[in-house]
């Protein structure tokens, strides 16, 4: 049978995430690439105790409005909804403490769990995790808080930290084509974690702007390869970032 | 004339370090100022750590296409030669130790060249973002901040008191007040800023400061 | 009629392995044959470690292009859907559990799955390639091989005395006289090639057989 | 000044290369994707105690005279020369003992040696090398003699081997495109190690197809960003694979 992974819609494709589930979450945050309508039809969904792994629990669009055709809609979404029992993130919370942010209230009240790891560190245990590696040694955290509880090894005379690989249940991934085997080309600076988490979960779902057949995307601008692709919803045409 | 340097004349003095070719990484803030500044007739290829390098200047707000922009979420421009990868890889680059110079915001710096710049301990939650990667990885690490903190108090001091972002990292610091380098376990002041004495600097200053034999007025 | 099967025909055995929707990557020599045997009405995806995922058919060789290969070096027929990745991404692939089956040649095969099929230790030198890999990293593992040597000795057997490319790996063997499963440590005899009697097998094959209760002649 | 990277000649581009330098060499092995121009070059530059890095060192084209014009020139030839001291190498090579081979005849010599690696651990340990991690955990190997002297770690009930990341002073590399910033494009299976070696020397060199200016390559198609590239060099308009 020809392979056809396109659901019919979002909440058909976020319909099975049980309470407990982890998902990995491609966007960077603040701007593009956030797969924003897998987010919000997970909100209405309502699955609890999710432990969320990406870059961002919300940027500096966390305080406005949730209003399709206008922003992106993060994760943070979850987090007002008390549906987040931990986060795995780099930047969970703005830069900037005059920005609000539900994150970090939510932490503040001890709601939610944080493990705060680097980014580099971040992109690199979820690429482990999808590619068999069980564990690897990075320079980066040495002599910080992120160190603590970690085997330190000397190589070379320089000290690495062992870190370990993350997988999740799912990812949400934002790209921009797709074809119906799966294949994702992405546009931009929106790639960001995206192709990164679509290699590492067992059920890896994809929102995308526009949905073609296999052969109508040159096979060289491919980034994620179909066999990592289980669920492709088209997004309207216009809406959130 | 004596007046601390502005967000953009700290960014100006810090660009003056950007050499012919150089990729160079912008943290949040100052740092990301920097990018308009490049000297005339050389080549900087920027690199953003969410994905992207050879990117132009920032583009504003209205302006913006949000598939280009860079890890502080600014818009930027994309030139011809830009190219773009995922985060794994990004980071592959700056880890590997393909960025000749990082310039990053800053807490507080050592007389050592520690650097804490994520996390005020009194909000009990910060965000780490690339900057832990970007100081062990860059081959140059630059901070750019503010000589004081908001009260007055020293950032430049002797020991980090807020928790790390990597030790013993920094090269150069670039505030309103000095250019000061980090060499042989300690501070040398390079450049100060107009009117202001070594005395006064070294007053706002925890580290003790050694003067360079070329201590000079901070040029544009 | 009593004949060895062969190749084509074993390769024909191993392909009904193949469900739809697979990713199968094949190795050199009697497993690469497998890709012209796909049964019908099943989509099946073929991986190629240097690089390459849902190719079709091999092409003779007078009408290739050396930027179409497989990792035995056949040219091979671009698909729609096709795509390409440097090696490292593959082995990600390969090792991160995302090839459903792939078919190994051998040079032994243990009781246990053991699989030695890199090196004759009296050539003193062989070549691993992608292998040991796809040994570890497949979900399952098919060998199709001879089932003796060309002296006629046992190349399924108790313990391999070949260098292995790795342990208790292998779940299925298809063989030119038999189909045999691996599983609870040892091996079970399922299919036997047209006129071979279980003792005929098991006169050639070191390792006791077990004889499955639904033993049949293989099925094509 | 704007960047500008290509070489007039695969001589200027390998003249630097100096006895006992360690080299990279991106090419499969058999069929396309093969720097055989840089190749042939090095060995007309004759440096000595060479230490090669690839795939193979001469798969089954092995046995045919160098003609320009009509096949791959695999790094066989450099063995023939006598410029190579050692190979790590996963396919060093044919599989079939029937097909000679210049690497086999010297290694039976006892005029090279060989660090056998396993084609994924080989991929992966060169990518550790590009991204500055210190070492990783993988499964691979795992009761082989290509365990031997290395640790090994059980990670969650599994196995691994501890392998150590591989850099080189130089690269070979094949593409198909190069802008004159040294981004590159490949064609199809031609990818293969070629990509991963391009990040992992402190001297890349490329070969490519056809050299265009910046801009005329699509961002979206760019495998290789020019930061990893140092020289480029223009292939004749047919010749060697």
């Amino acid at each position: 049978m020809a392979i056809n992974k396109v659901y019919p819609s979002f909440a058909a494709a976020v319909a099975d995430v049980p309470d407990g589930a982890s998902i990995m979450i491609g966007g960077f945050g603040g701007r593009g690439g956030m797969a924003s309508y897998l987010i919000a039809a997970l909100r209405e969904q309502g699955a609890k105790d999710l432990t969320i792994i990406g870059n961002t629990l919300g940027l500096d669009r966390d305080y406005k409005l949730i209003t399709p055709g206008e922003i992106t809609t993060e994760p943070f979404i979850l987090v007002e909804n008390k549906q987040i029992k931990k986060a795995i993130a780099s930047f969970p919370v703005p830069a900037s403490p005059s920005i609000p942010s539900a994150f970090k209230l939510a932490y503040r009240r001890g709601e939610v769990e944080l493990e705060i790891v680097p980014q580099g560190t971040l992109a690199e245990r979820i690429r482990a995790g999808a590619a068999g590696i069980g564990g690897f040694y990075t320079p980066t955290g040495v002599g910080t808080v992120v160190a603590e509880g970690k085997e330190v090894r000397v190589i070379n005379g320089r000290e690495y930290l062992l870190e370990m690989p993350l997988r999740a249940d799912y990812a949400f991934v934002r790209a921009y084509k797709a074809d119906t085997m799966g294949n994702l080309t992405y546009i931009g600076t929106s790639r960001a974690f995206n192709p990164v988490v679509a290699t590492a979960a067992d059920v890896t779902i994809v929102e995308v702007n526009e949905i073609v057949e296999p052969g109508q995307i040159d096979s060289e601008l491919i980034v994620t390869p179909g066999v990592y692709v289980h669920r492709i919803v088209q997004r309207p045409p216009e809406g959130r970032r | 004339m004596k007046e601390r340097l502005d967000r953009e004349t700290i960014a100006m003095r810090v660009a003056r370090e950007f050499q012919d070719g150089f990729v160079v990484n912008l943290g949040i803030g100052i740092p990301t100022l920097a990018s308009n500044y490049i000297p005339e007739g050389r080549t900087v290829l920027f690199q953003t750590e969410n994905g992207g390098l050879g990117f132009g200047p920032i583009v504003p707000e209205e302006e913006g296409d949000p598939d280009f922009v860079n890890a502080s979420a600014d818009y930027v421009t994309p030139l011809p030669g830009m190219s773009f990868f995922h985060s794994a890889d990004s980071f592959a680059m700056i880890r590997g130790g393909h960025i000749d110079i990082t310039v990053l915001g800053g807490l507080q710096v050592s007389q050592k060249g520690d650097l804490a710049n994520w996390m005020l301990p009194e909000r009990g939650i910060g965000s780490i973002g690339g900057a832990m990667d970007l100081a062990v990885g860059a081959k140059r690490v630059i901070v750019a901040m503010e000589h004081t903190t908001k009260s007055g108090g020293p950032k430049i001091v002797k020991e980090c008191t807020y928790p790390l972002t990597a030790k013993e990292c920094v090269k150069l610091i670039v505030t309103d007040m000095a250019v000061i380098e980090v060499a042989g376990g300690g501070l040398v002041l390079l450049e100060h800023a107009p009117g202001f004495s070594v005395e006064e600097i070294q007053a706002v200053t925890e580290s003790t400061l050694k003067i360079s034999p070329t201590l000079k007025e901070i040029e544009l």
